[in-house]
């Protein structure tokens, strides 16, 4: 059993310079209400490892206009100037990675696996720095894991174990993430009891989940 | 018919029923509206759907179902959710039998930079380089050239997309395969003479015989 | 939409020699029917990546008995010692894999990755000939993928277009060789038209299965 | 008492509440009766379930419900189906808070064999090296010699299960916990002096002061 968390009692579990793993694509499936109560308590030095950094105002987008962010780890953030701006002027350090390789980079993390060889990146920018395998005469990058200290999910609906179940294209990085996080907190839309959700439906076991955040009023 | 709806049909005929197909943001998303009605295939929207649909009707949009533009989109009958490792697991995997990109710059080998312009334009490569890595057919949807700039180029300028041959480049102009041997002219668009696509075209082009004109209704 | 095939149909399809990734975990989740169907076909060579080769005279302890099997790669054999008595022989080559080992190498052949780092087996005799890898300080090991030409997985149900639900421990390796078969035969309980499986509710996307079993008389 | 009420009772002990537990089949399955009943755990079956529960009424088995052994179980409310790459993702992670799993050899170094003797049992190590390599907490729960024989060693003469030192050794005879320094004697079974523990071990205890005496009720 889980004890749900106020938004902001969620934002006071995460201190400043953490490295947050924060669901959601285009600001769809991204934890808001965690996000909000973030820049509520004006954290900095965020490390924010996502898929994008939404636009202005929305999502992700948010902690970067807060001034809340010190490094991205994404895959685009071509539809956020203000990120664009703030990595030319050099207050945001920003990592890109190919889209499939950070969601593989993460569950290596999640998994324990030590990295994966993947052929996305050679011959690119992507590959400079990095170690390179042959395996029966194909090459491959070699992608290390990325762990987060804390995973910040949204989900359709949680159980009071923690369960959780996602929605459409709101799944994304959720899943994944959750199994990344040193703590991982659930932004779900509804609580449900327990036995409610059927085993089958469970995407993320509620053992992975550490906190709940209460449902939205 | 514009240069853009004359890509868009003609890329339309390269799609076969029941394949699954992934469709870029932008000119190549076009491509859906030209598809013969009786050609079932799945689209993928990669931020997390099998069976993408057509625009919900006005006041049905569901916020956890869009495509990875952000645009409000349905799911058809069969439809299925996906996160982001399943998502990619099927590019990279080889699961995805077709992807259809904008295009910045191809060259002679048929490699592909659509990604980044130094200096200038730094959105991130999103999914772009696992598609392109992976897909089965890499179709580059993409005006012949830029402002009287050639495009198709003896070798890419900007920082490659991936080092694979692309399938196929359908262009205004011109229909080209990417080849062993270099890039060979397999229709000219409408209105178009031989020499009018070689003055277009900063890479050699091979002509085998009589150049066909694409037949797009 | 997929045509439904007879069992005999399905073991038609697949020639002696031929690598099978099969589902199951000590027959639990096995494709039943299509096993038997291939021991009624006198299939030969045969070589089984499976969990297990259950017991004899169940799921795939019936390729064992039958002298289907040319080849094992499995986690364990421990309970059926028709797999031990042939081992020994001579008559069946095994290879032993740690499980996790081995769902990872099936789920990396089947998202594309060329290989992944794990510390799974270091000093062990599974470590034999296989290359190692450091990544800061900490050494792993190199697996590579496992692909097949053909998996063979169970599923609780499926739809019109393949779709798949897995129920509670019968899920065990079937959705994860679904992405790795070169062709993927499934074998639902039941079959349902299309948009009775909700979007969230499928495991394995149809456009993953290749053929379906038709429903048992 | 047997030796194995002792063993699963004492192993009992070490389970706090809320944890993640995976137990091996055979003597450590029992330690699950001997569990307080305000002590609220999750049991993983690592093919395929978390929240594992007790045997099923009579005529209510289900076929898709079964344990690691094989044998028919019951979920227990909050219960999740995960298939076998959740499962060792979950093992392999780092997020099983604890395996007990059962011994052939531990020698002075911490390290477990388990899983095989060359030119006799050759079953297969199945999870077993996943489970040392990736658990956070690994006991052993063995009787303490086999007819007269040291089980636990200088140097396992065995094939290794995993180089990882694992976290407690609980045999009918003792509670000994391996360190850098070696294997330090914690407790002592019932009616058991602490030179009777020497005796029956093979490898060198460290002793500090007085060695208190299993408390089991």
């Amino acid at each position: 059993m889980k004890h749900a968390v106020k938004p902001g009692e969620a934002a006071a579990l995460i201190p400043d310079g953490a490295i947050l793993l924060v669901g959601g694509f285009m600001a769809v499936g991204s934890p808001h209400r965690i996000i909000d109560a973030l820049v509520a308590r004006n954290a900095r030095d965020l490390t924010i490892v996502a898929n994008d950094t939404a636009m202005p105002g929305k999502g992700i987008g948010k902690l970067i206009s807060a001034g809340a962010v010190k490094k991205v780890v994404a895959s685009h953030i071509g539809l956020n100037p203000e990120t664009q701006q703030k990595m030319i002027s050099g207050e945001i350090e920003v990592e890109l990675v190919p889209q499939g390789t950070l969601v593989e980079r993460i569950r290596a993390g999640g998994v324990g696996l030590g990295g994966v060889l993947t052929a996305t990146g050679l011959g690119t920018p992507v590959e400079d720095g990095k170690l390179t395998v042959e395996i029966d005469g194909k090459t491959f990058l070699l992608e290390t894991p990325i762990k987060g200290d804390f995973a910040l999910i949204a989900a359709r609906q949680a159980d009071y174990v923690g369960n959780l179940e996602y929605s459409l294209t709101a799944h994304n990085f959720n899943p994944i993430m959750a199994l990344a996080g040193e703590t991982v907190i659930a932004e779900p839309q509804t609580i449900v009891p327990v036995g409610v959700i059927s085993p089958d439906a469970v995407k993320t076991p509620g053992v992975l989940v550490d906190h709940l955040l209460e449902r939205a009023h | 018919m514009d240069a853009k709806e004359i890509i868009a049909r003609r890329v339309a005929q390269e799609i076969e029923p029941e394949m699954l197909v992934n469709l870029g943001i932008g000119l190549p998303s076009m491509v859906a509206n030209y598809l013969p009605k009786d050609v079932h295939v799945f689209f993928q929207a990669e931020n997390g759907v099998i069976g993408l649909g057509a625009r919900p009707p006005e006041g049905m949009e569901d916020p956890d179902l869009t495509d990875a533009g952000g645009g409000f989109v349905t799911a058809v009958p069969g439809a299925a959710s996906i996160d982001s490792a399943m998502s990619f697991g099927l590019i990279r995997g080889g699961h995805l039998d077709m992807t259809v990109l904008g295009g910045l710059q191809v060259d002679a080998r048929g490699y592909l930079a659509n990604w980044m312009i130094p200096g200038k334009m730094v959105p991130g490569m999103g999914g772009a380089m696992d598609l392109v890595a992976g897909a089965k057919q890499v179709i580059v949807a993409m005006v012949h050239t830029a402002k009287g700039n050639h495009k198709i180029l003896p070798e890419c300028t900007l920082p490659l997309t991936a080092a694979r041959r692309v399938s196929l480049i359908v262009t205004d102009m011109a229909v080209i395969e990417p080849t062993e041997a270099g890039l060979v002219l397999k229709e000219r668009g409408p209105d178009c003479s031989v020499d009018d696509v070689i003055a277009a075209t900063g890479a050699n082009l091979i002509v085998h015989g009589d150049v066909p004109q694409m037949q797009i209704a």
